[in-house]
C-alpha cells in the first residue's frame, strides 16, 4: 500500500474534520472521548483516512524517540531496521497492537521502535533533532515500502485508511492515556487513499491535523526543500509540519510568530501597526513569504506542550475553540465538544489568521505566549 | 546605385474619405506623405514608410490603410523575402544590418505554451473585488533565518534585513536609457513608477537632473560606458543595477549616435555634445566574477549599504551557473533579460540569434539557486518579452520575484513596434530626440497610460490569483504546481520544472 | 467660466483641433460632408507654428475684451451665463473692427453664409469644446475660473 | 428739480459705454442720458449698411430695446442740452428742463463740417452722419439719380458705396490726390479707387468744388476747380467733421480742437468728464492728445470716463487712429501712422496680388503703423503691438510673414499673453496708462 502510489509533486485535496483536546494540567485521559468526538463529524470524512496523535502515552520510554513505522512487507522492515540499527540503540522494537476491525482493511505492517541515537553518530552532530529529521527523510525517501509516521518522544501517531472511529478502535486507543490528543477524519477527493497519507502528520513531536487545501503548496514545498525537508507524503499537510519544525525548532520563532508566518497579517494591517510590530511583521513576510500557507485551511498543530489552532488569513475553513475547566478544545465544529463534555463553559470562533494556543500550565514558557493563553482562557478572542 | 529593395509597405488612401487635412503629412517624420498643391492631392512616397501607423491612427476620417507590400518573391522557405531584403541592403551599403525592439523570430514563446490553474470545489477561489489580494513584493536579499528577540512579551527582529525595494505590483519598467528614448518617456516612466509604487530603470543613460525628484522609484544603472555615473546619481537611486548584458544584444556593447547626443543628453551622460556614446562590450573593470563582486561591494560601500544592488545579464546558455556566481558575489537582485528583450538599436544578426528565451533561463536559474539553497539571497527579475498579466503570473509562478517590462511600457505609450528605433525618427515621439517629435508624448498622458496599464495588469493578476485561491503573490512565486505545459517536450517540461497539462 | 489654455510644449502641430472645430461648426457635423459637400465654416482655432514650436490659439475670451468695446453693431457681447465672448451673427455687419483690435488674431472673417466674423464660441453644444476634446496630446486644456 | 448721480449728454458709443461702465461699478446710482435725436442708441457707422440694404432698421440698434430700462437709465430723447452750469452742477435742455447732476459726461460727438462753398447753402445737400441722413438718402434714391459726393474721406467713400448700392450714378470729388488720403496710403488708395472705378463710380481727385448752383430742391450743378461742371440730383457734402464743443466752451471748459481731458477723461471742470468724438485724448502713437473721431475710440473713452465717474481711478490707455473699412468687398484695415513723413521711419510692404497688400511702419524698434488690404486676418496682433508701443526689434523682419503671430513673440511674452494674461488685458491697460 505504500509502494507505487506516490505522485511526485502532487498533493492531496481534502476536506476534513479536526478535533483537539488537551488537559492543561497534564492530567491524562484515554482515547475514548476522542473517538466519540471525531465520529460525531462523520459527514466531514469519507472513510479514506482517519488518525490520532496522543501525547504522554509512553511515560516508560519518555526519553527515547519513538519511531512508529508502516511497512509493506518484511523486506522493507528488515531494510529499515538495519538502517536504524546503524545509528540507533534500539531499546524496544514491537508490533503496534491492533484489533481486527470492520472498516479497516489492508493495513500495512505496523511497528514501533523506542530508541536513541548512538553516541558516535550524535557526537558528529550539533543537533540531535536535525539528525532525527534527516533519518526520517532518508527512510521515507529511500526505503521503498517503509514509512515513518511518527518520530517524537512520549507520543505517537495512529492513523490509517478508514473512518477515524474505526481507526481508533483498530489501534485500541482506549488503552492509551495521554494529556493532549488530536484527531482527524479525512475526505480526500483523491480516491487513491493510502495509510501514510492519513493525518496527523508528524515530525519529531510536532503533529499536524489539517482541514483544507494549501494552494501555495508548490512554493511551500520548494522552500522547505532548500532547508533539507523532503516532502515524501505528497500532501500539503506535510509542509505545515515541516514549516513548523523549521520555524520553531530550528529558527527559534515563538509559536505566535510562527503562526504569523503561516497566516501572515495583510500588508494593510502591517502598515497600520506601530513601528516595532510593523518591522517585525514586515521582516517575517519578507523572509518567510514562501511558507505563507495560502488557501483555505484550519489546522491544529501540537507538540508536547502546546495545542495550537489556526485558520487561514481570511478564515475559509471552520474552527471553534472551547474551554471546560482544565480542558481546552479546538474543533471543526462545536457539537462534539458538547457531546463528550456537559461542562463546556464557553466556545468561540477565532479570527482568521489568529492563533489560539493551549499550553501546559506547569512548563516554563516565553512571556510572549502568556497573552495568548489569557486570551484563550477568556472568550473574547 | 539602383536599389533593389521594394517598399515594405503600401499606403492606400480612400479618396472619398480623404479631406486633404494633411494630418498624415504633418505626422510622418519619414516624409512618406506629401501634399501636392497643384492637384490638391495627398501623395505618398512608399519607400519611406516605416509601417508605424502613426498616420493611420491620426487620420480623422480613417482614410488610410498601410499594408504589407504584396510584391513578394516566389514563396521560398529558405530564401525568404526578409533574407533577400537584407542581402540587397548590405550589397547596397556594405553595412551591418541594424534594427530596433526585440527579436521577432518565431522561437517558441513558452508563455503561450504554459497554462494556469484555478480552484474548483475543493478549495474556494477568492473574489478579489471582495477580499484582500496582495501583490506587494520586496526585492532584495532575504536572510536564511530570522532571529527574533523577545522582551516583555514582545517580539522584535534582531536580524538586519538587507535593503529592499518595495513594489506594489511585481512589475517594473525596464532599463530604457535617456538618449535611446526621449526625456518625456523617461518622465512618464518615472512618474508612473512613483505613482503606482514601483520602479523604473535609467538604463545606461544617466539620470536627468529634473528626474531626481523621482529617485525613490528609480533604479540607476551602472553600465560599461559608465555614462552619467557620479556620486549624486548613485545617491539619488533607490537601487543600483550593474548592467552586464542585454537580451537583445548579449555580448556586445551599445552605440548612441552623436546626432542624438543633444545638450541635455550630453549633460546627463557627461559626454561631449554630438559625440557618439559608445558602451564597451565588457566592463573594462570586470573580467571575472571576483571583479563583479568588487564592483558590487564598491557600489554598496559608496551608497552606505542602503541600496540593493542588482546585476543584469542577458539570458545565455549557462545563465544558471552565472546567476549562482552573481548571488555569491553579493548581488541582491538578479535581472535576467531574454532573447526577446528590446533595444533601441542592435545588429539584427545578434538580436535574432544570440541568447535564450527568458522562460527557460528563469526556470533554470530559479531551480539552480534553490538546489544550492541560496534562492532567498537574491531576488530574480526577468525581462524580455513580458506582454501581459498572464505572462507576469507565469513568470512569477516559474520563480521570478518580479518582471521588467520595456516594450510593453513603450507600447502603452504609443509604440507600434515598427522596429525603426535606430533611425531616431520615431513618429510616436518615443525613440527620438528630435524636439518636433519628442513633444508628441505628453508625460501627463504617458503617466496615465502607464499607470492604467499597471492597474489593469494588476487587476488581472489579482483575478488569476483569486481564481487559484491565493491572496498573496508570494504564494504564487515559484509555485510551479500551478502551471502546466501544453505541447511541450519532456525536455522542455523538465527544464521548466512543470508537468504537462492533464498530468 | 471655462477657458482653454494651450500647452505649447505638447502641441504636435497636427491641426486636428482646427479640423474638429470646423466640423463642429459645420451644418452636418460630419467630417467628410463638412469638408467636401458644405460651405466649409472657418476655423475658430489656429495652430501657429515655427520650427518645432507650435500651439493652437483661439479667442481668449478676455475679461476686458477689446472686441466688445470696438464692435460697431453691438453684436460682440459677453454671454452672461457662460462668460464667453460671443458674436451674434444676426447683428454682425462684417465691419472687421474686431479683427482690427483682437490682440490674438482670434477673430476671422466668415463669409460662408453672409459677411460676418467667426470666433471661438467654446462649443456651447458640447460638454468639452471640440478642439480640446480632439487634441490627441492634451495640448489644449480647460481651466475653470 | 431732478438730481442725477450721473448725467450724460449724448447717446452714442461714448455715452453708452460710459453708462455700461458706471453700471458695472454702481448698480444703484441714478443715470440720465440726454439725446437730441429720437432714436434709441444706434450705431452711426452702420448708416451706410442701412442705405445699402445690408441691414434692416432693426440692425441699427447698438443695444437691445430694453436697454435703458434694464440699465435703469432715464432716457431723455429729443432733449437737446443747451447749457451747463459747472458751478451749480446743473444743465438746461432746449425744453427748458433743468436737471442737476453729481457727475456729468459730455459725449457730444461731432457735426459734419461743410466748407463755405458758394451756393451750397442754397442747395438741399445731404450730410451722411446720422440715421436721419440715411433716411433722406434712402428717400432720394428711390428713383434713378446722379449723385455727387464731395470729399473722399471715410464718410464720403461709404456714402458713395451706399449710393451705388441704391442704383445711383455716383461721382466723388476729392481735393487731395487720392481717396481716403488720411486713413490709407497711396497704394491702398489706388486699390480702393480701382474697385470704385470698376463699379462705375467716378473718382475725381486733386480737384475741389469751387461753387454750386442750385436747380431747386436737391438738384444742382457743381463747378470744379479745373473748370469742369457736374450735374447732380443728390449732393453729399462729406468734407469732414468737427467736434461739438460749443456746450463745453460756453461753460468755460478748456477746449482746443476738442474738449480737453486728462488721463481720467476729466475736463478742466470738477466732476465734468468728456469722451468720444468731441474729446481730444491721448493718441499713443503720436504720444499726445489727438482727435480720433472713431467709434472704437469713442467707446473706449466712454468706458474709461464711466469707470472714473463711478469712482475708479483708472487711466485711459490711449488709442490710435484705427480704421476698418470695406469697399466693394475689399477690406482695408489700418492703425497708427500709415503715411509716415521723414526719414526715421522704416516701411515694409508686401503685395500678394489680387488686392492683397500689407504694410508696416516702424520707427526705431517700435511698430507705429500698419495697413492691411485684402488679406486682413490677424491684423489685431499688429494693432496691439502698435498700441503697446512694443519693441519689435527681433520680429521686425517677419511682421508681414505668412503665419506671423504670437509664435514669433519671445517665449516668455507669448506665454504671459496666452496663459498668464488671460484676464490681464486690463492689467496691461493700467500699466500703459501710467506710462502715458
Amino acid at each position: 500500500m505504500l509502494r507505487g502510489i506516490r505522485f511526485p509533486d502532487d498533493k492531496d485535496f481534502s476536506g476534513c474534520s479536526i478535533f483537539g483536546m488537551m488537559n492543561v494540567r497534564g492530567e491524562k485521559f484515554n482515547g475514548e472521548d476522542m473517538i466519540t468526538a471525531i465520529a460525531n463529524m462523520k459527514d466531514r470524512s469519507n472513510g479514506l483516512g482517519g488518525g490520532f496523535a496522543a501525547y504522554g502515552i509512553y511515560p516508560q520510554y519518555a526519553d527515547l524517540y519513538c519511531f512508529q513505522m508502516m511497512y509493506d512487507d518484511e523486506g522493507a522492515r528488515k531494510e529499515s531496521e538495519e538502517f536504524l540499527e546503524a545509528s540507533f540503540e534500539i531499546e524496544t522494537a514491537e508490533i503496534i497492537p491492533t484489533r481486527a476491525c470492520e472498516g479497516v482493511r489492508e493495513s500495512p505492517l505496523l511497528w514501533r521502535y523506542f530508541m536513541q541515537p548512538r553516541q558516535k553518530v550524535t557526537c558528529e552532530l550539533e543537533d540531535v533533532e536535525s539528525f532525527i529529521v534527516s533519518v526520517v527523510m532518508d527512510i521515507n525517501r529511500k526505503i521503498d515500502g517503509a514509512f515513518v509516521f511518527s518520530s517524537g518522544k512520549d507520543m505517537g501517531v495512529f492513523k490509517g485508511v478508514g473512518f477515524p472511529e474505526d481507526i481508533g478502535r483498530f489501534f485500541r486507543l482506549e488503552e492509551y492515556e495521554g494529556y493532549s490528543w488530536v484527531a482527524h477524519g479525512r475526505f480526500p477527493t483523491n480516491t487513491q487513499a493510502w495509510w501514510g497519507g492519513a493525518h496527523p502528520f508528524n515530525i519529531l513531536d510536532w503533529s499536524v491535523v489539517h482541514n483544507g487545501e494549501i494552494s501555495s503548496y508548490g512554493i511551500n514545498k520548494r522552500y522547505l526543500e532548500m532547508y533539507g525537508y523532503v516532502c515524501t507524503l505528497f500532501t500539503d499537510t506535510e509542509v505545515v509540519a515541516y514549516a513548523v519544525d523549521l520555524l520553531v525548532r530550528r529558527h527559534g520563532l515563538s509559536v505566535e510568530d510562527m503562526a504569523k508566518v503561516l497566516a501572515a497579517p495583510l500588508w494593510d494591517e502591517i502598515d497600520r501597526m506601530p513601528a516595532e510590530g510593523k518591522q517585525l511583521h514586515t521582516a517575517l513576510r519578507q523572509t518567510y513569504g514562501s511558507i505563507l500557507m495560502n488557501g483555505p485551511f484550519s489546522i491544529i498543530i501540537s507538540n508536547r506542550n502546546q495545542m495550537i489552532g489556526l485558520t487561514d488569513r481570511i478564515r475559509l475553513r471552520p474552527l471553534v475553540a472551547g474551554r471546560s475547566g482544565d480542558i481546552r478544545y479546538i474543533s471543526s465544529e462545536e457539537a462534539p465538544m458538547h457531546l463528550i463534555d456537559d461542562n463546556v463553559e464557553d466556545t468561540w470562533i477565532p479570527r482568521g489568521g489568529e492563533p489560539i494556543i493551549a499550553e501546559l500550565e506547569n512548563i516554563a514558557r516565553p512571556a510572549a505566549v502568556e497573552e495568548n493563553l489569557l486570551s484563550l482562557s477568556g472568550a473574547d478572542s | 546605385m539602383k536599389s533593389y529593395i521594394l517598399p515594405e509597405f503600401l499606403i492606400d488612401r480612400d479618396d472619398y474619405r480623404c479631406i486633404r487635412c494633411e494630418v498624415c503629412v504633418r505626422q510622418c517624420a519619414f516624409d512618406a506623405h506629401w501634399y501636392d498643391e497643384e492637384d490638391d492631392e495627398v501623395r505618398v512616397d512608399e519607400d519611406k514608410c516605416a509601417g508605424c501607423l502613426r498616420c493611420v491612427t491620426f487620420c480623422p476620417t480613417n482614410a488610410l490603410i498601410v499594408r504589407r507590400n504584396p510584391n513578394q518573391i516566389p514563396e521560398n522557405a529558405n530564401w525568404t523575402n526578409e533574407v533577400l531584403h537584407n542581402i540587397y541592403k548590405q550589397a547596397e551599403t556594405g553595412g551591418v544590418l541594424l534594427t530596433g525592439m526585440g527579436c521577432d523570430k518565431d522561437y517558441p514563446i513558452y508563455w503561450d505554451r504554459i497554462v494556469l490553474d484555478a480552484s474548483q470545489v475543493t478549495n474556494p477561489s477568492i473574489d478579489p473585488l471582495r477580499e484582500p489580494m496582495e501583490l506587494r513584493t520586496y526585492l532584495g536579499a532575504k536572510p536564511d533565518a530570522l532571529e527574533i528577540g523577545r522582551k516583555k512579551g514582545k517580539s522584535s527582529v534582531l536580524t538586519k534585513i538587507s535593503p529592499q525595494l518595495r513594489l506594489e505590483t511585481p512589475i517594473m519598467f525596464s532599463a530604457l536609457s535617456y538618449g535611446a528614448i526621449s526625456y518625456n518617456v523617461c518622465e512618464s516612466l518615472a512618474r508612473a513608477a512613483s505613482e503606482f509604487g514601483t520602479y523604473y530603470n535609467t538604463g545606461e543613460g544617466g539620470l536627468h537632473r529634473d528626474l531626481y525628484q523621482y529617485g525613490d522609484h528609480t533604479i540607476c544603472q551602472v553600465a560599461s560606458g559608465r555614462f552619467g555615473v557620479h556620486a549624486d546619481y548613485l545617491e539619488a537611486a533607490a537601487a543600483l543595477e550593474i548592467k552586464i548584458g542585454q537580451g537583445a544584444k548579449p555580448g556586445i556593447g551599445g552605440h548612441l549616435p552623436g546626432e542624438k547626443v543633444s545638450a541635455e543628453i550630453s549633460h546627463t551622460r557627461m559626454i561631449p555634445e554630438g559625440t557618439d556614446a559608445l558602451s564597451p562590450a565588457p566592463h573594462h573593470d570586470i573580467y571575472s566574477i571576483e571583479d563583479l563582486a568588487q564592483l558590487i561591494y564598491a557600489l554598496k560601500e559608496a551608497t552606505h549599504w542602503e541600496k540593493p544592488v542588482s546585476v543584469k545579464i542577458a539570458a545565455v546558455h549557462n545563465s544558471a551557473a552565472i546567476a549562482s556566481g552573481m548571488v555569491r558575489a553579493g548581488a541582491d537582485i538578479i535581472a535576467l533579460d531574454g532573447i526577446r528583450g528590446g533595444t533601441g538599436a542592435a545588429p539584427t544578426m545578434i538580436r535574432d540569434n544570440v541568447g535564450i528565451p527568458i522562460e527557460l533561463a528563469l526556470a533554470s536559474v530559479d531551480t539552480r539557486l534553490r538546489e544550492e539553497g541560496i534562492r532567498n539571497r537574491a531576488s530574480i527579475v526577468v525581462a524580455g518579452g513580458i506582454r501581459s498579466a498572464a505572462d507576469v503570473v507565469k513568470a512569477v509562478a516559474l520563480g521570478a520575484d518580479a518582471v521588467y517590462i520595456g516594450t510593453a511600457a513603450l507600447v502603452a505609450l504609443g509604440c507600434h513596434v515598427c522596429q525603426k528605433c535606430y533611425t531616431g525618427k520615431c513618429n510616436w515621439g518615443i525613440a527620438t530626440q528630435d524636439p518636433y517629435l519628442t513633444k508628441r508624448l505628453n508625460p501627463e498622458i504617458g503617466t496615465r497610460r502607464l499607470v492604467n496599464l499597471l492597474t489593469g495588469w494588476s487587476h488581472e493578476i489579482m483575478e488569476i490569483l483569486g481564481g487559484m485561491g491565493i491572496n498573496a503573490i508570494e504564494s504564487l512565486r515559484g509555485n510551479r504546481l500551478r502551471l502546466r505545459g501544453v505541447g511541450l517536450s519532456e525536455e522542455e517540461l523538465r527544464i521548466l520544472g512543470i508537468r504537462h497539462a492533464g498530468a | 467660466m471655462i477657458r482653454i489654455v494651450p500647452k505649447e510644449e505638447f502641441c504636435i502641430g497636427c491641426r486636428l483641433c482646427e479640423i474638429h472645430c470646423i466640423v463642429e461648426h459645420s451644418k452636418s457635423k460630419n467630417i467628410v460632408k463638412a469638408y467636401k459637400k458644405e460651405n466649409r465654416p472657418i476655423k475658430r482655432v489656429e495652430v501657429e507654428e515655427e520650427g518645432h514650436v507650435s500651439f493652437a490659439l483661439q479667442c481668449r475670451h478676455c475679461e476686458e475684451a477689446p472686441c466688445i468695446t470696438a464692435c460697431l453693431s453691438g453684436a460682440m457681447q459677453r454671454d452672461a451665463e457662460s462668460g464667453a465672448v460671443i458674436n451674434d451673427p444676426e447683428r454682425c455687419v462684417g465691419c472687421w473692427t474686431c479683427i482690427l483690435v483682437c490682440p490674438y488674431g482670434a477673430v476671422r472673417r466668415d463669409e460662408a453664409e453672409r459677411k460676418v466674423v467667426g470666433k471661438c464660441d467654446l462649443c456651447p453644444d458640447l460638454e468639452t469644446p471640440a478642439c480640446v476634446a480632439n487634441c490627441p496630446n492634451e495640448a489644449l486644456v480647460i481651466v475653470e475660473d | 428739480m431732478a438730481i442725477y448721480d450721473y448725467a450724460i449728454v449724448g447717446n452714442s458709443a461714448a455715452a453708452i459705454n460710459a453708462c455700461d461702465a458706471i453700471r458695472a461699478r454702481d448698480a444703484v446710482g441714478s443715470i440720465a442720458i440726454f439725446s437730441e435725436e429720437k432714436y434709441r442708441c444706434y450705431s452711426r457707422p452702420l448708416i451706410s449698411y442701412l442705405v445699402a440694404g445690408e441691414i434692416t432698421t432693426q440692425g441699427m440698434y447698438y443695444r437691445p430695446s430694453n436697454y435703458y430700462r434694464s440699465a435703469k437709465v432715464d432716457f431723455h430723447k429729443e432733449s437737446r442740452v443747451v447749457s451747463i452750469n459747472p458751478a451749480k452742477k446743473m444743465l438746461t435742455t432746449a425744453g427748458k428742463e433743468k436737471v442737476k447732476w453729481r457727475k456729468l459726461l459730455l459725449a457730444t460727438g461731432f457735426l459734419p463740417f461743410v466748407p463755405p462753398v458758394n451756393g451750397v447753402e442754397e442747395t438741399d445737400y445731404l450730410t451722411f452722419v446720422s440715421w436721419d441722413d440715411a433716411r433722406r438718402m434712402l428717400a432720394l434714391t428711390n428713383k434713378p439719380a446722379a449723385a455727387l459726393v464731395v470729399g473722399a474721406g471715410l464718410i464720403g467713400v461709404k456714402a458713395a458705396e451706399a449710393l451705388h448700392a441704391r442704383g445711383a450714378e455716383v461721382t466723388v470729388v476729392e481735393k487731395m490726390d487720392r481717396v481716403l488720403p488720411l486713413a490709407l496710403d497711396a497704394r491702398a488708395s489706388a486699390l480702393v479707387e480701382e474697385r470704385c472705378s470698376a463699379k462705375g463710380i467716378g473718382i475725381i481727385t486733386g480737384e475741389s468744388v469751387s461753387g454750386v448752383e442750385s436747380r431747386g430742391g436737391h438738384k444742382g450743378r457743381a463747378f470744379l476747380s479745373d473748370g469742369s461742371e457736374i450735374d447732380f440730383d443728390i449732393l453729399v457734402m462729406a468734407v469732414g467733421v468737427r467736434p461739438r464743443t460749443e456746450l463745453a466752451e460756453a461753460a468755460g471748459i478748456d477746449c482746443r480742437r476738442g474738449i480737453e481731458v486728462d488721463e481720467y477723461q476729466s475736463t478742466s471742470e470738477m466732476d465734468i468728464y468728456a469722451a468720444g468724438d468731441a474729446a481730444i485724448a491721448l493718441d499713443v502713437v503720436l504720444g499726445k492728445p489727438a482727435l480720433n473721431a472713431l467709434w472704437p475710440v469713442a467707446a473706449l473713452q466712454g468706458k474709461y470716463a464711466g469707470l472714473n465717474m463711478a469712482g475708479d481711478e483708472v487711466s485711459y490707455p490711449g488709442c490710435n487712429s484705427m480704421n476698418s473699412v470695406e469697399f466693394f468687398g475689399l477690406p482695408v484695415l489700418s492703425a497708427g501712422i500709415v503715411n509716415p513723413e521723414g526719414s526715421d521711419y522704416e516701411v515694409i510692404t508686401r503685395e500678394d496680388g489680387d488686392g492683397e497688400y500689407r504694410k508696416v511702419v516702424v520707427k526705431g524698434d517700435t511698430l507705429v503703423g500698419m495697413l492691411m488690404a485684402g488679406k486682413i486676418e490677424r491684423a489685431g496682433i499688429l494693432t496691439s503691438l502698435i498700441q503697446e508701443r512694443a519693441n519689435v526689434k527681433r520680429i521686425k523682419s517677419c511682421l508681414l510673414d505668412e503665419g506671423f503671430g504670437l509664435i514669433n513673440f519671445p517665449h516668455a511674452i507669448r506665454q504671459d499673453r496666452i496663459v498668464e494674461a488671460l484676464a490681464g488685458l486690463k492689467k496691461a491697460d493700467a500699466v500703459r496708462g501710467r506710462r502715458g
